[in-house]
């Protein structure tokens, strides 16, 4: 049953340390492997971390980001090398040598404590944002960087020996060198990012010319609450609040502008339509909002009920044109921009206070530098080279890609990447020489020796200081998280108000208490004033206990000495607009939380053995995919699929947009799956029931053509059950033989193409049973698939007229391409909306499909031999739900499971141990299914490596001199853990213990407690409530 | 009674109703600052002793809230919750407090909306009955 | 295992109304299985009770204390400390608790806070049923092991009387007929035949129609 | 012959047995006692007088009894093991025997959960089966139950119920022979509808070969009407009434249900006679006294024989 991992896996140096590259390491450190994380920055982050908030849930990316950052710069397991970049490489996949060269900080980052005392000194400037303000010689990125160290740009210092002497600890290097390392990797994953599109050299829009137009990263920046105004929205010409404010779509993408890329950059929309949002919520009706776009490409997942909420909740205005020209009225400074609008031939002008450009994503000189030492092969943007079957493999063996370097990407899919490259990174074995600094991973044979056994080596926390006996000293910390808590309350009135509390030793305010430098600060003083019990007003337990709880432990406390009082998420995101109200609440939060906290206790965690076998539902290429990559690493797989056959949905698509052959490599990789002696395919297959926690479920699944009933046993679960191709009901679909499907045309294209090449008129339909109020959200897939088949026709009949009638045409990054050519080539694409939809007649054989057209304002009739509906997806509302019951896992409202956290884990679903991969998670392509399915492996890796499985500390516990043995615990329990043991009173294993407290609620005795949440602990609560009544 | 503002303490699940607290806030829906929520694992985990010393405390109202019936994450800690409920509301009703003081409510961890709404009515029905009679009458014992 | 369940609240505040400080004592033992009058309760009837006098603008100082058994001296003197405290005593004990308590401390009043109802078995979580009178002459070896004494409503040795019906007793659907029981178990055990036998009327003295019973253990005393 | 007893006497010269039964009144009422009883005389040779019956208070059997012993007709003295102890019950069966009555049904009565006093302690000292047992040591051993002796003891017929109706089925014939074993002269049954279940209980009893040891009368209730027939089947325990009663009984016009009633019990009757082991009737007419004349003389059982 126990499967490990039997490759050797050598070192993998990731390149670029934003979101995608961080992903890719602590994936890849989490796994058991090891990692460079090189970039070239000062610290790592990458672009998110100048984001002010991320769509779709609008939160400040910073928090979101930063426990991530944080892991990464503690794990052990992964060497961080900034200001570094590749200059050279030798050797192939398994064993790569590699050149860094790193340059001169400039500050011992060992040394330096981060405390400013030298930016102090030399304030000259502080580069926070590009563009809008001068450089420093000493430069934080931004809060929470990581390394946690000041750099300095010694060119700029004109006094270096008075800087040296600034600094206390001595941590200034005004001598430091530039210096060269060569590491022997198996693998490279490049995670450079992009760069943004500047729009300077565009006299049209003002930019660098008028004051007040930006870019939208410069705004987000303006939005920020550690941006350069400190969060304040004024214009720089005249320091006033606006009040129309204009956001002009691909700047500097779609081929528009001079210099600009042919590709979409795809994030675009939903960027510039959440910094409308986000102005909305802030300043209400006190500013108004307008885009200006082409097409809204809002195609992820539930984007485009993003959408619509901004047009309908927020009252942000949508303007299709294209406005040629940002003219500054030189009196006031304003912003006159003109437009024409297909309907209406006259030329509108409005005028706005400010101009926002959605400057699109370019990949930089220097990535082109760094893709051409490393000898991959480049697509002609710049961008790394790869397949759909093989998305992140670049054109060398061993090296691969992940984010922007890939495709313009939105994070959720760069996380994604991330994932998946490292999983794919891992399944390189390590072929060079052994050498002491390679921690390889052992195979199963031998794990037991070595793979944990220097485990404790990496423990990185000091020992725990014995606080028993100690009167509670308890010290509350109270983020403000930039708007999140400061927007609405005012903090610092808070930490007063705690200090007056019963029992609080003191209280701080502690900014973003997720950051390093807040961390540090709070560790300090827990020391100082030798504090055994802490408190932080900030926001959710949920997403941040652990976070604060490593913190308490590297201040020598155990991590159960605090408690977290949730003022953001359900307080000042709450009452925002009654600023009294939540600081009350904030107040009584608190006090709960101190009450609580006084009687908390120092517990240790239980652990468990880990189960390293994996269930895969669902035998598409996703779950394929999925179970290919763990089978290869020496994994055991369980691949249950409902249908007699594998290939899923790909089985039925023959072409991808890019001309691939799909049906072949189905084919193929059914052949690898069916044939893996790791992989044990059981189809026709059904799961009936579920039970367990992560490391050890237990799925009952019935297969074979009797279906017969057996019980697997498995650590992991990856969900690859896909979606259904949508066949609605309309435009005479299944009634009239000339209404097909996309789906069936390229079917008859690649099989019979006779069929089509006496079609004089060809009509598609887009967003046929997608985007409607049944089926809210967009297919994705349709508009490449009408574009692929529209060219596809064309080249086998070059005189039939193919017609697409479209809403938003989303040909999402490189696809624009392919939407470009088939303009060229003659395909006619109109847009339709929603009050003037296309109708159709029956014909004979043939289908008369009237629609308007937009710019003469007619309406015209085609006389179509084959009218093509663009149907799309839908969930498979059946199987997600059954599925969702067995496995209490969560759906959106339109049927595909819902992720655990929208932005940042894409692909782990909210009940640990399992993951989601391809369609059942939404509508996407294979391309993107694939890469999915990869990172679900890669999901699945970190969990696998581990040994044991913890179960944390909130275990029932018996106190044998109260029980009665009353059996009422043993009846009670839902997993049958208590039994009345040898000596006559209840015992509960804490290691089956789920938690629950059920047992501990209906003890009669009070002999049972629930470690975290004793009764006299739940009842502090209340005490710190009622306080100001008693 | 007119400047009458409940107290009403509100016991949630971890994995649903404490989960759907923070998406209303996530969302943004706005709910009334008179509910208190105490976070346990399960609401299978409120003990009978917690509702009575809530309202004893000097709580208006008191509501558990767990999952959905039947996709309780411990499989039936909700019904025991529900149980206990009716339990204390008999209990009340014995020493002349109106068992509607105490509520169960289920929720899924996605229900934002239905978190806020419970919030809304709980506190607005709360409202309508008015203080909790047993700190009423103390209140009016120390003014006398 | 002897059950009890808890008075009516009205009744348990009417018999400490006179009163400010209560020592409010429970028992660790049988009422504690049957879930009447263990810790867990004892919190409980504090809370109603203090919520209850506080309707009538009073709070009870309210000492709560729960002893392994109510019925051994030993365990009650632990209350010597306390009972001072207290203007009266409220036991969750079974009637024997209670009086142990009263006899201890005689200058103390002491006040039932459960109806003490039968010796029984917990058939499951939550359900409890008589099992035993405590005859003081146990016949369960002439009745299959099940009793007829406890079980049937009219306490018949030669039953079944003419009311059984389906299994269930004449007085109630929700009784089993316990004369069937003991009919299916005979014929389990394959000794049917012994039912025509009839059993002699009982001697009740060893039962409570004898006076007060004691058990002396002189090898123990 | 064990006792004086008429009843006895009818049973041994071998002719068919009629018993029929008076509720005493819920007060002092003798007359009422008188009145039901005379409507019996020559019909009957021994009239049930009922002890509180369905647990309802009544005047004392043993007091009705006294009264229709002095206008010269023959009580069957039943008696409840529910409400008195066995000092009690022997005390009044002395005094019962010293007024001449020497006929007696001993039965556990129905639970007080029916009656008006559901609060009441209920007894149990003894059940059916050991009264039986302690009135026939009475009379043959002339001991009382405690073992002293008794100076004339009381030579009583004994009499006890038997349902053939009640569940478990099958432990009906063993009931009665227990009965027998504790020393029971003669059975009236609950009221018989169900013929054809009656018989084969009959059967199971002569198979064992009891019929020769004890006289079984059965019960048969006249019903006053559709209504009564449908109450009786849903609402008694241990009662069973097949459908086709009900459906004859409300098959006919209201007013001539009665009538109907009593040529129901009249054609019941007429079946029995002939199955062996019956040897008498026990006829309930529940309120319905009056009617018992009739029935007897349409049953072919009148005249009732003058025994010596």
């Amino acid at each position: 049953m126990q499967n490990q991992n039997s490759i050797q896996t050598g070192k993998v140096l990731v390149v670029g340390g934003g979101v995608g590259g961080i992903r890719a390491a602590l994936d890849i450190a989490e796994s058991g492997g090891d990692a460079v994380l090189a970039d070239n920055a000062y610290s790592i982050g990458g672009l998110m971390t100048q984001l002010d908030r991320t769509f779709p849930t609008n939160n400040c990316d910073l928090c979101t980001l930063s426990p991530h950052l944080s892991e990464s710069g503690r794990e052990l397991h992964i060497e961080l090398k900034t200001m570094t970049e590749v200059t050279g490489i030798q050797g192939a996949a398994g064993a790569f040598e590699v050149t860094l060269k790193t340059r001169p900080r400039y500050i011992d980052v060992q040394k330096c404590t981060a405390c400013g005392e030298c930016f102090e000194r030399f304030p000259e400037c502080v580069r926070f944002t590009p563009g809008l303000d001068h450089r420093a010689p000493t430069c934080m990125r931004y809060p929470q960087a990581t390394p946690w160290a000041y750099s300095v740009d010694m060119e700029k210092c004109n006094d270096p020996e008075a800087l040296e002497k600034v600094c206390k600890m001595g941590a200034i290097l005004p001598e430091d060198r530039a210096e060269e390392t060569l590491i022997e990797v198996s693998a490279v994953i490049l995670a450079p990012g992009a760069s943004i599109f500047d729009p300077a050299h565009l006299d049209h829009f003002g930019k660098g010319t008028y004051p007040n137009v930006f870019t939208s990263l410069e705004y987000e920046r303006i939005l920020s609450a550690s941006g350069p105004t400190g969060g304040i929205l004024e214009r720089p010409s005249d320091g006033k609040q606006p009040e129309r404010i204009a956001w002009i779509q691909c700047v500097g993408s779609r081929g528009i502008q001079k210099g600009a890329a042919s590709y979409c950059s795809s994030a675009c929309c939903m960027f510039a339509t959440k910094e409308a949002i986000v102005t909305r919520e802030r300043f209400k009706d006190d500013i108004e909002t307008v885009i200006f776009y082409m097409d809204m490409r809002t195609s992820g997942k539930d984007y485009e009920l993003y959408y619509q909420r901004a047009k309908n909740e927020f009252g942000v205005r949508f303007v299709r044109c294209r406005p040629h020209s940002v003219v500054q009225n030189p009196e006031n400074m304003n912003l006159e921009i003109s437009y024409t609008q297909d309907e209406k031939s006259e030329n509108i002008t409005e005028e706005f206070d400010m101009a926002v450009l959605s400057t699109g994503f370019m990949i930089s000189e220097e990535t082109r530098k760094m893709a051409e030492v490393m000898g991959i092969e480049l697509n002609p943007h710049g961008f790394a080279e790869t397949a759909s079957f093989t998305p992140i493999e670049t054109s060398k063996p061993g090296i691969f890609v992940c984010g922007m370097f890939e495709s313009p990407k939105d994070i959720p899919e760069t996380m994604v990447q991330g994932s998946a490259a490292a999983c794919k990174a891992l399944s390189i074995p390590y072929r060079g020489k052994p050498a002491p600094d390679h921690k390889l991973r052992a195979p199963a044979d031998d794990a037991a020796e070595n793979q944990w056994d220097d485990y404790d080596e990496y423990e990185e926390f000091p020992p725990e200081r014995d606080v028993t006996g100690e009167t509670p000293k308890v010290g509350v910390f109270v983020c403000d998280c930039g708007y999140n808590i400061g927007g609405v309350i005012n903090v610092p009135e808070i930490v007063d108000y705690c200090k007056t509390v019963a029992g609080v030793e003191t209280a701080v305010a502690v900014g973003h208490g997720c950051s390093g430098e807040s961390q540090k600060m709070m560790e300090s003083l827990i020391k100082e004033h030798q504090l055994n019990r802490v408190v932080i007003g900030g926001c959710s337990p949920r997403t941040h206990e652990t976070k604060f709880q490593d913190m308490v432990r590297r201040a020598g406390l155990n991590k159960y000495l605090v408690e977290i009082a949730n003022i953001r998420d359900q307080d000042t995101w709450v009452h925002g607009d009654q600023p009294e109200i939540a600081a009350n609440k904030a107040k009584e939060l608190i006090r709960m939380a101190v009450s609580r906290v006084w009687l908390s206790i120092p517990l240790a965690d239980h652990t468990l053995p880990m189960n390293k076998d994996i269930l895969v539902v669902g035998g598409g290429v996703s779950g394929m995919t999925s179970a290919l990559a763990l089978a290869d690493r020496g994994f055991k797989v369980f691949l249950a699929e409902r249908s007699p056959r594998l290939g899923g949905m790909a089985a039925n698509i023959r072409k991808t947009l890019e001309g691939e052959d799909v049906r072949s490599k189905v084919e193929e990789m059914i052949e690898r799956t069916m044939n893996h002696e790791k992989i044990q395919v059981m189809a026709p297959a059904i799961i009936v029931d579920h039970a367990g926690m992560p490391g050890m479920f237990t799925t009952g699944v019935q297969s074979g053509p009797q279906m017969f009933y057996s019980s697997i046993k498995h650590g992991v679960t990856i969900l690859a059950t896909g979606a259904l191709p949508n066949r609605p009901s309309e435009y005479f679909l299944n009634e009239h033989d000339a209404v097909i499907t996309q789906l069936e045309l390229d079917e008859r294209i690649e099989d019979n193409p006779e069929s089509v090449k006496n079609a004089e008129n060809v009509v598609m339909i887009q967003c046929v049973g997608s985007r409607t109020t049944d089926n809210p959200n967009c297919s994705r897939v349709c508009c490449q698939a009408a574009v692929k088949n529209a060219l596809r026709i064309i080249k086998i009949n070059p005189d039939a007229r193919v017609i697409v009638l479209y809403r938003d045409m989303r040909t999402y990054g490189f696809q624009e391409d392919y939407y470009k050519k088939a303009r060229e080539k003659g395909v006619v694409f109109v847009r339709y909306g929603l009050e003037d939809t296309p109708v159709a007649e029956a014909d004979g054989d043939k289908v008369n499909v009237i629609f308007k057209e937009p710019i003469l304002g007619v309406k015209v009739s085609v006389n179509a031999d084959i009218l093509c509906l663009s149907t799309g997806f839908i969930s498979d509302d059946e199987s997600t739900e059954d599925l969702g019951f067995i496995f209490h896992l969560q759906r959106t409202d339109d049927g595909y499971f819902l992720e655990d956290h929208v932005k940042l884990r894409p692909v782990d679903l909210p009940v640990p141990g399992f993951f989601v991969a391809g369609t059942a998670h939404a509508p996407k392509n294979i391309r993107e299914s694939i890469v999915q399915a990869q990172a679900a492996a890669g999901r699945a890796q970190t969990l696998l490596s581990q040994d044991t499985i913890n179960l944390g500390a909130s275990v029932a516990k018996v106190d044998g001199k109260k029980c009665a043995a009353c059996l009422i615990c043993v009846r009670a329990c839902p997993y049958s853990v208590p039994y009345i043991n040898a000596d006559g009173y209840s015992e509960i294993d804490p290691a089956r213990c789920h938690g629950c407290g059920i047992c501990a609620s209906e003890c009669p005795a009070k002999a049972i407690q629930l470690m975290q949440f004793q009764d006299d602990q739940i009842l502090a609560r209340l005490d710190g409530l009622f306080e100001r009544m008693n | 009674m007119k400047d009458f503002e409940p107290v009403i303490v509100a016991f949630c699940c971890h994995y649903c109703a404490y989960t759907a607290a923070d998406m209303a806030g996530s969302k943004r829906i706005a709910y009334p600052a008179n509910v208190k929520i105490i976070r346990v694992p399960c609401s299978g985990k409120v003990d009978t002793i917690h509702i009575m010393k809530a309202l004893e405390n000097g709580a208006d109202g008191v509501y558990v809230a767990g999952c959905l019936e039947g996709d309780c994450h411990f499989k039936n800690g909700n019904l025991r919750a529900l149980q206990r409920v009716k339990q204390v509301q008999a209990l009340l009703e014995e020493i002349c407090i109106e068992p509607e003081r105490v509520e169960m409510v289920t929720m899924s961890a996605g229900m934002g909306e239905r978190f806020a709404k419970a919030a809304f009515e709980i506190t607005e029905k709360i409202r309508k009955l008015g203080p909790n009679p047993s700190k009423a009458a103390m209140e009016k014992a120390k003014a006398a | 295992m002897i059950t009890a369940e808890r008075k009516p609240m009205e009744e348990i505040i009417a018999s400490v109304r006179p009163y400010n400080r209560i020592l409010l004592v429970g028992c660790n033992e049988c009422v504690t299985v049957c879930a009447a009058g263990g810790r867990k309760e004892v919190g409980i009837l504090s809370s109603a009770l203090q919520m209850a006098f506080m309707q009538e603008g009073k709070t009870l100082d309210i000492k709560e204390l729960t002893l392994e058994r109510q019925c051994d001296p030993e365990y009650v003197e632990e209350l010597v400390t306390v009972i001072d405290q207290a203007d009266a005593v409220l036991s969750m004990a079974c009637g024997c608790g209670v009086q142990e308590v009263a006899r201890r401390y005689k200058d103390k009043p002491v006040y039932p806070a459960l109806n003490t109802k039968f010796m029984g078995a917990s058939e499951r979580q939550g359900v409890w049923a008589e099992r035993c009178q405590g005859c003081g002459d146990c016949i369960l070896g002439l009745t299959g092991g099940i009793c007829p004494v406890a079980r049937c409503s009219k306490r018949l040795l030669n039953g079944p009387c003419g009311g059984s019906t389906a299994g269930k007793c004449e007085i109630s659907q929700d009784v089993d007929c316990v004369w069937q029981l003991i009919w299916d178990r005979m014929k389990a055990l394959g000794i049917e035949n012994r039912y025509e036998e009839v059993m002699m009327a009982k001697d009740w003295r060893s039962s409570r129609d004898g006076g007060p019973r004691k058990i002396i253990r002189e090898d123990l005393v | 012959m064990k006792t004086e007893s008429v009843l006895e006497k009818v049973f041994n010269s071998g002719q068919l047995a009629v018993t029929s039964e008076c509720g005493p009144p819920r007060g002092a009422l003798p007359e009422k006692v008188i009145e039901k009883a005379k409507m019996l005389a020559g019909y009957v040779d021994g009239i049930n007088v009922t002890d509180n019956q369905t647990a309802m208070v009544r005047m004392s059997s043993l007091a009705a009894c006294i009264l229709i012993k002095q206008i010269g007709l023959d009580p069957i003295f039943q008696m409840v093991t529910r409400d008195r102890n066995r000092l009690a019950m022997q005390s009044d069966i002395i005094g019962a025997y010293s007024h001449g009555i020497n006929t007696m049904l001993c039965l556990s009565g129905d639970h007080p959960h029916f009656g008006d006093h559901p609060m009441a302690a209920n007894v149990y000292d003894l059940d059916s089966v050991q009264l039986v047992q302690t009135v026939r040591n009475m009379r043959d051993n002339g001991k009382f139950q405690g073992g002293d002796d008794i100076l004339n003891p009381p030579k009583m017929f004994i009499g006890a119920a038997a349902n053939p109706f009640a569940d478990p089925f099958e432990l009906r014939v063993a009931r009665l022979a227990k009965k027998i074993n504790a020393g029971v002269d003669f059975i009236q049954t609950q009221c018989i509808y169900n013929m054809a279940k009656f018989e084969k209980w009959m059967k199971g009893v002569c198979d064992r070969g009891l019929d020769k040891k004890v006289h079984i009368m059965p019960g048969i209730t006249p019903m006053k009407s559709a209504g009564m027939a449908r109450y009786m089947k849903n609402k008694v325990p241990g009662m069973d009434v097949p459908d086709e009663i009900v459906k004859r009984m409300a098959g006919v016009p209201k007013e001539k249900q009665a009538a109907e009633g009593i040529k129901i019990a009249v054609e019941q009757i007429q079946r029995l006679k002939d199955v062996q082991g019956v040897h008498g009737f026990h006829i309930m007419a529940i309120e319905w006294e009056q009617k018992v004349p009739e029935i007897v003389e349409k049953a072919g059982l009148y005249p009732r024989p003058v025994i010596e």
